[in-house]
């Protein structure tokens, strides 16, 4: 089995290259990675920031859990994921997914899978700030693994 | 009896003001009897007990899930996740 | 309509990280990016390197084309393709499509439709080097547009 | 009648011997008319038949396409892309 990059959640800036170069592999011969960033508008208005707070302990299993089940779905070559915490600008980077497979086909649908695994099934929630005002993002029950 | 670490998240710790309490076990309890405990004792907690789930030791339960002593216990609200 | 990025057949080194650059956009909360390289395994054995070779002008306005057919089809942010000619070594990048857009279900669909269009109707070749020899690899005919 | 400058690549490049070439016109040509004219003339392209598609400006086209003076014909074989 080929190895794996990161997967944890950070403080820190996401750097996207970093992540991409930890999935390079010479037996690939397509690489998706997914990358999510803070939008400028929510329903409540122009966001001035999001803070992620996370279950870090929980989420970093959680991205084990994922990445184990990505390879038992379809035979790609490298997985990494990272999920950020704290408080994140408009255009900053929240998520990055990497897979790199053989086959094109195989990328999409694993990088696809994990990020819908990470935003149903992970401890992560974020507060928008809005004019002054946070609120808690709704969203769906956390999903068992 | 023992007792367990609970972790409050996001809407459940503004509700409860505390990242973290350790809480004392009754006799035998499940996830649903602490969850229940937990909505008697925090009553700003209980609008969210329709979508709140709790996780026992890293991983989400239901509520027949057994707690133990020692248990490291998650208070889990919606989440929306990326 | 929000801008676009580069949609070029070019004869340097592809730099994934300019493509992605090229997507940022305030609006978007996700982005995909599919990374081509070359693979170090051919049917015929271990791959020496891999000649591109392009029919410029008709790949670019087949850039345009399949950008256009996005748009009409998803409502995606940025969209930014690229397409390497010349001599690459294994590991090299081919080529890269990156998509941003409000959600990332449009992100993921219309990059993936990206790849498959170009895969299928841009006028560019592959001629693997393999023990010393040269072999253009065997495709489908070219689908019109 | 005009001519029209042809354009070969991968398999039909090397097949043919030539990157393009400029083909004068016999009277009203069609795309099929001026692929059974490069058959005859180059043996080595006959094998890519049934495989070639030609384009006229950049676009791919069928055999009953006609083919104008000043037209860019390309000779493309199959493609393996990325």
């Amino acid at each position: 089995m080929a190895r794996s990059g990161t997967r944890e959640v950070t403080a820190h800036d996401i750097d996207p290259k970093k992540i991409m170069a930890e999935v390079a592999d010479k037996d690939a011969g397509g690489t998706v990675v997914f990358i999510g960033t803070v939008r400028r508008r929510s329903e409540a208005g122009d966001v001035d920031a999001m803070e992620y707070q996370a279950y870090t302990k929980m989420a970093e299993k959680g991205l084990r859990r994922i990445e184990a089940e990505v390879r038992e779905k379809w035979p790609v070559r490298r997985v990494s994921m990272v999920h950020r915490e704290g408080l994140l600008k408009v255009g900053e980077v929240s998520v990055v997914v990497a897979v790199s497979s053989e086959h094109r086909a195989e990328a999409f649908e694993a990088c696809r899978y994990a990020i819908d695994r990470i935003k149903t099934t992970l401890p992560i929630w974020k507060r928008e700030k809005v004019r002054g005002k946070n609120r808690w993002v709704e969203g769906a029950p956390i999903k068992s693994a | 009896m023992g007792s367990v670490t609970v972790l409050y998240f996001a809407g459940a710790r503004d509700a409860v003001g505390k990242r973290r309490e350790v809480v004392n076990l009754e006799g035998k309890s499940t996830a649903g009897d602490l969850l229940d405990r937990l909505l008697r004792e925090y009553p700003r907690l209980r609008p969210m007990k329709a979508t709140i789930r709790l996780s026992i030791n890293q991983e989400v339960v239901d509520a027949s899930a057994p707690v133990a002593d020692g248990d490291e216990v998650g208070v889990l609200p919606p989440v929306a996740g990326g």
